[in-house]
């Protein structure tokens, strides 16, 4: 399997399209919407720019599936470790242990 | 994904290639695979600390804000604006390199490396703002403790903290100590990265790398995205969440 | 069927890894997998003798009830350092580091490990480690526990904690390096024809292992270099004083070290499953199943770590889901335990030392595992948490396990190492010598565990000192178990019957390449035919009888 | 009872017999297959010892007949396991109602207990039996864990925040009591002993030891001398701050939208961090208490607005030892001892 070479094209699109974000979500910083909307915007903005990196940047969309598995499973265990730790928080106050 | 020729015999021995390869494939398959496993590792590591970010800013919003609202929001929005397009020229990089084209793949290794230290620049002078009002926490700069003046309701000095309601300056200080163990350590990233640079800069003066072999190029290219990853989070986490409390 | 020394190879060759250079230097900046892994040999032994000399003293101070032997602080410290050089300088690094290094790019067919640098460099940074822990005990020692619990340690500890801290931050690359080296070689370094279902089993471990490494131990750094600088700097994320939460430190501290228990068991399983197919002549029992019960355990042992917190104030729900998901890594451990018993079932079964040491092992990790259920069922681990039933288990699991597996599997290839013999008689009477010891030391702390005897008590009531006794006298056993076979292999690099290629008539990869072997491992690189654990010869087989003389054609 | 070498220790508390079982349960378990991996080892070891040299077996191909079979077996064993073990679990954590209280703070390296009705103890702790007794604990400095193997439950006691143990004894003695978890130097000093006596001479005992104020009552004081009736006054007045009174085990709103059960942590954590939880139609005005209060003190201070009954009346010190025959409080200069 031999290496894919990515056109510029594709980078010079995909730098524009990350400042753009950055301009978005500095503009929606300052927006006032209801509820956690406000952090919903600014991690989806920054999910989407980090997933532009990886795709192109770092040739993901070109790789083996071995990789594409690599980067799963980072973010399976980074999950783990936010899902099960914050669980213990989130039902602390369910039962009245002490607290 | 691994079928090698199968003979031990090496067809073309590139000088690049080390003895226990079989081919320039296999090596810089090998590389890339390696790299990749390492920023496994990476994000992990950063892993904890936006672990400790997320549980006390779900726990202390309102201190958080405070000293989010702190923080520079040009410079920091210009940091991130230097280091995607410091990331944008490695990727140049790399192209250039595989593409064989010499000297503009030392231009791109270059700029990438005086972007990278823009970077580091701009991060230092933020430093020094929160250095003289008091910002560092804990006794982390020995004499110089976390201690910075609270602001009375409408005063604007930007120097000094501005509390939202419920917010306590023992809980900004929580805010702070994450918010530099968090950019530290990726500033620290960053110095490892502009000495990686160097590397590929003064080995690609020499020319060592071709179409055939520049893994290095790639493979610490992708540690350079990987560190602009990570700031693409920090600096919504750290400069905007809570930005439009204070503005209202 | 022909007699399994059809494909006995080559002969002694006269260059080898050990003799192809000379001077310390050809040592110290070797970047062959087979030095580094006698280099990690050297330093985890001497480490292992410091770790055995604090347990001694642990004994001993518990022979009485009263604290007369060593006073509290140093007591403290001693249980303290033995914990910290056991797990992060012994048992951490023994097999992957050691046997592992030798064997994974020979059992693969690789003339290396991927990136044979960065294994001397992992190698280095471990010695850095254990130099800066070492200094932080001569400086005057720690005496936080392993666990290193804050705020104790944070605030209140007055000892060594931000250098140990250090020396174990430091320590946690070269594991890393080990582990991201290991998963490369796996994926981009096999032979020819070498695919996934022929790996040996102790490949497979190596892989899990190598993953709990990789996912693992980057969250101990960040948590050790975390509480470092809060020690230091007086900065709170653990510190309730400071608005910081202790608990949180046992999340991030447990969900490396939980997980870092099975970088300790799983390769000493592979190593076992290598010994009970060969010394049994048979192919494992269910071979997938073992080798993704491994895979299998090394992403459960992510899913359980809060089972370390259920009396820590944790949520009770966090807790039932926590005991749930650690029952459920008890089925891949058992899945084993029942295909290994299976594989000997109509088999040929020798009684080498090795042998002895797995059949051990599998007993021995039986009731280590087992009594693992207790401490995963919620109500009857708050009452032995903290207790010396945990104490017992975990010893059961890493001496009894562990460490069986990793004496097992040293005996075994020791002649592919050292290309000498070690001498058997010995070997297995320190295999016995070293099982009865065993037994003697942990069994009686179940017992006095579940009587309630506190674990870290320098002093303790004296109805428990019967346990104590029993086990101290144990302890001497196992101790002087210990030194002999430390002994014999020194004894036998230079008088011990000089081993051939094959000496035990084995199919493997390794065993078809002189011992001790050339630098790149095999004159040509090898076309694997055959599956692991292949003894009925197929024809295929007869083709490594010539390797050595002509290169095999591709098939 | 006792054999030659105890196996389990005294039972003394309800969950004694309940952790037993299960753990006989487990322990008979763990034997049976143990001994079936032993005795099906030495059998296979002797049996299919090798005979010649360069025999070489028949090779066998697995079975996922069997594979399913010891997959499914063990994972039904180890289900029953878990259920018994949270259902029982969940018992011990569980703080039950209408207990009577005591107050512990742990410290390197001493227990110190306080009664409701305000005797104090060091390292000792006297209960009827069977009573259920509910702790509420907390500790000065680092990390302890309040272990009374006879009850068979154990929590620990974390810096910053309450934790709770309940228990009801069942059977008068003196218990060991010991600290689990490591706490420095001395730890494997922190220990003492858990007295159970009948309920008669634990109200002797009770009244021959009054000598402090009841922890409400020293809080109550306190309450005075550090001028928190200026804003929160009994019966509304000051009004900068919410009324006490009535307002322990009440539900309040707080101003960012979510409600809040006013318990034992959430007193201490308004008086350390006032701002953390701010009751709805209140602002951030009242300065921490952190480090002006000790824990001790904490402690009496959540006592007492425990004990503020709407209206502004403190609730009898009676109420929290509820049992009709104790008289705590009377005589408080007579020791019978």
């Amino acid at each position: 399997m031999s290496e894919h070479i990515v056109p510029v094209r594709i980078y010079v699109t995909i730098f524009l399209v990350l400042l753009v974000g950055t301009a978005l979500t500095v503009w929606a910083a300052f927006q006032d919407f209801p509820g956690p909307l406000n952090n919903i915007v600014a991690m989806s903005i920054a999910i989407t720019k980090a997933t532009f990196v990886v795709l192109y940047f770092m040739h993901v969309r070109y790789s083996t599936r071995l990789i594409w598995v690599i980067l799963a499973a980072a973010l399976f265990w980074m999950a783990i470790l936010f899902a099960f730790t914050l669980s213990d928080y989130w039902t602390r106050d369910w039962i009245s242990i002490g607290y | 994904m691994t079928t090698h020729a199968t003979t031990a015999n090496h067809v073309h021995g590139h000088p690049a290639l080390q003895h226990h390869f079989e081919n320039m494939e296999q090596q810089r398959e090998a590389g890339t695979l390696g790299m990749w496993i390492f920023l496994v590792t990476e994000i992990m590591f950063f892993g904890g600390m936006f672990l400790a970010y997320t549980l006390y800013r779900g726990l202390y919003p309102a201190a958080f804000a405070s000293g989010s609202n702190h923080l520079n929001i040009t410079l920091g929005a210009v940091n991130t604006g230097v280091l995607i397009l410091s990331s944008f020229t490695m990727a140049m990089a790399v192209y250039f390199t595989q593409v064989g084209k010499h000297r503009p793949q030392v231009f791109c290794l270059i700029a990438t490396l005086i972007l990278g230290l823009a970077f580091l620049g701009i991060k230092a002078v933020e430093y020094y703002d929160k250095y003289e009002d008091h910002l560092i926490p804990g006794k982390l700069i020995p004499g110089n403790p976390f201690d910075p003046e609270v602001a009375h309701h409408g005063d604007t000095d930007p120097h000094k903290l501005h509390l939202l309601e419920n917010a306590t300056v023992e809980k900004v200080e929580m805010f702070y100590w994450i918010y530099f163990a968090m950019t530290g350590m990726h500033a620290f990233h960053m110095i490892i990265g502009a000495g990686l640079l160097m590397y590929l800069i003064i080995f690609s003066l020499r020319r060592r790398f071709d179409p055939e072999y520049h893994s290095p190029v790639e493979v610490i290219g992708l540690y350079w995205h990987f560190v602009d990853i990570v700031w693409i989070f920090l600096f919504p986490l750290l400069y905007l969440l809570g930005r439009h409390v204070g503005h209202g | 069927m022909k007699p399994i020394e059809s494909f006995e190879v080559p002969l002694p060759p006269k260059v080898n890894y050990i003799n192809a250079q000379y001077g310390l230097k050809s040592w110290l900046l070797t970047k062959d997998h087979k030095r580094i892994a006698l280099l990690y040999l050297a330093s985890i032994t001497f480490f292992f003798f410091i770790g055995g000399i604090y347990a001694l003293m642990i004994r001993l101070e518990l022979l009485t009830p009263q604290g007369d032997f060593l006073q509290s602080t140093t007591y403290n410290k001693v249980f303290t350092q033995h914990g910290i050089i056991m797990i992060f300088f012994f048992l951490i690094p023994s097999i992957p580091a050691t046997l592992g290094n030798f064997l994974i790019p020979m059992m693969i067919g690789a003339k290396d490990l991927a990136f044979p640098r960065i294994n001397l460099l992992s190698w280095y940074i471990y010695l850095l480690g254990g130099v800066i822990t070492i200094y932080a005990l001569l400086a005057g020692g720690v005496d936080t526990g392993w666990t290193f619990y804050t705020p104790f340690s944070t605030t209140f500890s007055n000892s060594y904690v931000v250098a140990t801290g250090l020396g174990i931050f430091v320590n946690g690359f070269s594991s890393i390096l080990t582990g991201l080296n290991f998963i490369v070689t796996i994926h981009t370094m096999r032979a020819p024809g070498m695919t996934w279902f022929r790996l040996p089993l102790f490949i497979w471990s190596h892989y899990a292992t190598s993953m709990i490494m990789i996912l693992g131990t980057p969250v101990i750094a960040i948590t050790i270099l975390l509480l470092a600088f809060e020690r230091v700097a007086r900065v709170g994320i653990f510190d309730p004083a400071l608005g910081g939460d202790p608990v949180l430190f046992q999340h991030l501290f447990w969900f490396y070290s939980h997980p870092a228990v099975y970088i300790m068991i799983l390769p000493s399983m592979g190593v076992i499953s290598e010994l009970i197919a060969n010394f049994s002549r048979k192919n494992i029992f269910g071979y997938s199943f073992v080798a993704f019960s491994s895979i299998a355990i090394a992403v459960f042992s992510f899913l359980v770590w809060g089972h370390h917190l259920f009396v820590s104030s944790q949520s009770v729900y966090a807790g039932m889901i926590f005991s749930l998901l650690s029952f459920a890594v008890a089925i891949p451990s058992a899945i084993k335990v029942f295909n290994w018993t299976a594989t000997l079932y109509k088999s040929s079964i020798s009684y080498d030392t090795p042998m002895l040491y797995a059949l051990g092992f599998i007993g021995l990790f039986t009731v280590g595992g087992m009594t693992g259920l207790f401490l995963a069922s919620l109500a009857v681990d708050v009452h032995l948490s903290d207790t010396y039933f945990i104490v017992a288990h975990f010893h059961y699991i890493m001496v009894g396990g562990a460490l069986m597996g990793y004496l097992g599997g040293l005996h075994y290839w020791w002649p592919k190492i050292s290309g000498r013999m070690y001498p058997e008689g010995w070997g297995r009477f320190s295999a016995l010598v070293i099982f009865v010891g065993f037994n003697l030391t942990f069994l009686p702390q179940f017992v006095a565990g579940y009587l309630g005897m506190p674990r870290r008590y320098h002093a303790y009531p004296p109805e428990f000192q019967v346990f104590n006794v029993l086990s101290s006298a144990g302890a001497s056993i196992l101790g002087f178990g210990m030194l002999m076979p430390a002994l014999y292999f020194v004894w036998s690099m230079r008088y011990g019957r000089h081993a051939d290629a094959n000496p035990w008539h084995l199919p493997g990869l390794e065993w078809r390449t002189p011992s001790p072997p050339p630098t790149e491992n095999f004159y040509t690189t090898p076309i694997v035919t055959w599956d692991a654990y292949e003894f009925a010869p197929r024809e295929e087989i007869e083709v490594v009888g010539r390797f050595r003389h002509e290169a095999a054609e591709p098939t | 009872m006792q054999s030659w070498i105890p196996l389990v220790p005294e039972s003394a508390s309800t969950f004694s017999w309940k952790v037993d079982a299960l753990y006989f349960y487990l322990s008979g378990v763990t034997l049976f297959f143990t001994l079936l991996i032993s005795a099906v080892l030495i059998f296979f070891v002797i049996r299919y010892r090798r005979r010649t040299p360069y025999e070489i077996p028949r090779p066998v191909s697995g079975s996922h007949k069997l594979e399913t079979l010891w997959t499914v077996i063990p994972f039904v064993i180890a289900m029953t396991m878990f259920g018994w073990g949270a259902s029982v679990y969940f018992d011990q954590y569980k703080p039950p109602e209408n207990a009577m209280e005591v107050y512990v703070v742990g410290k390197q390296w001493m227990w110190k207990l306080q009664h409701a009705t305000g005797q104090r103890e060091i390292n000792e702790l006297h209960v009827p039996v069977g009573r259920k007794i509910k702790l509420i604990m907390t500790t000065e400095d680092v990390i302890h864990d309040f272990f009374v193997p006879a009850f068979r439950t154990k929590a620990d006691v974390i810096p910053g925040r309450y934790t709770t143990l309940w228990f009801e004894a069942t059977k008068t003695g003196r218990y060991h009591l010991f600290c689990a978890e490591y706490c420095g130097m001395n730890h494997s000093g922190m220990t003492g002993s858990v007295i159970v006596m009948e309920q008669r001479e634990f109200d002797n005992w009770l009244s021959g030891n009054v000598g402090t104020a009841t922890p409400a009552t020293a809080g109550q004081q306190l309450y005075q001398t550090l001028g928190c009736a200026s804003c929160h006054g009994a019966n509304g007045e000051g009004g900068r701050g919410p009324t006490l009174a009535g307002i322990y085990g009440n539900v309040q709103q707080l101003q960012n939208g979510q409600t809040v059960r006013v318990d034992e942590g959430y007193v201490r954590e308004s008086i350390t961090n006032p701002q953390a939880k701010l009751v709805v139609g209140f602002g951030p005005i009242m300065p921490t208490f952190q480090g002006q209060v000790s824990e001790d003190q904490l402690v009496q201070l959540v006592a007492y607005i425990k004990s503020l009954q709407p209206g502004g009346e403190t609730r009898p010190a009676t109420a929290a030892s509820p049992s009709p025959t104790a008289r705590p409080g009377a005589s408080p200069t007579r020791n019978i001892r």
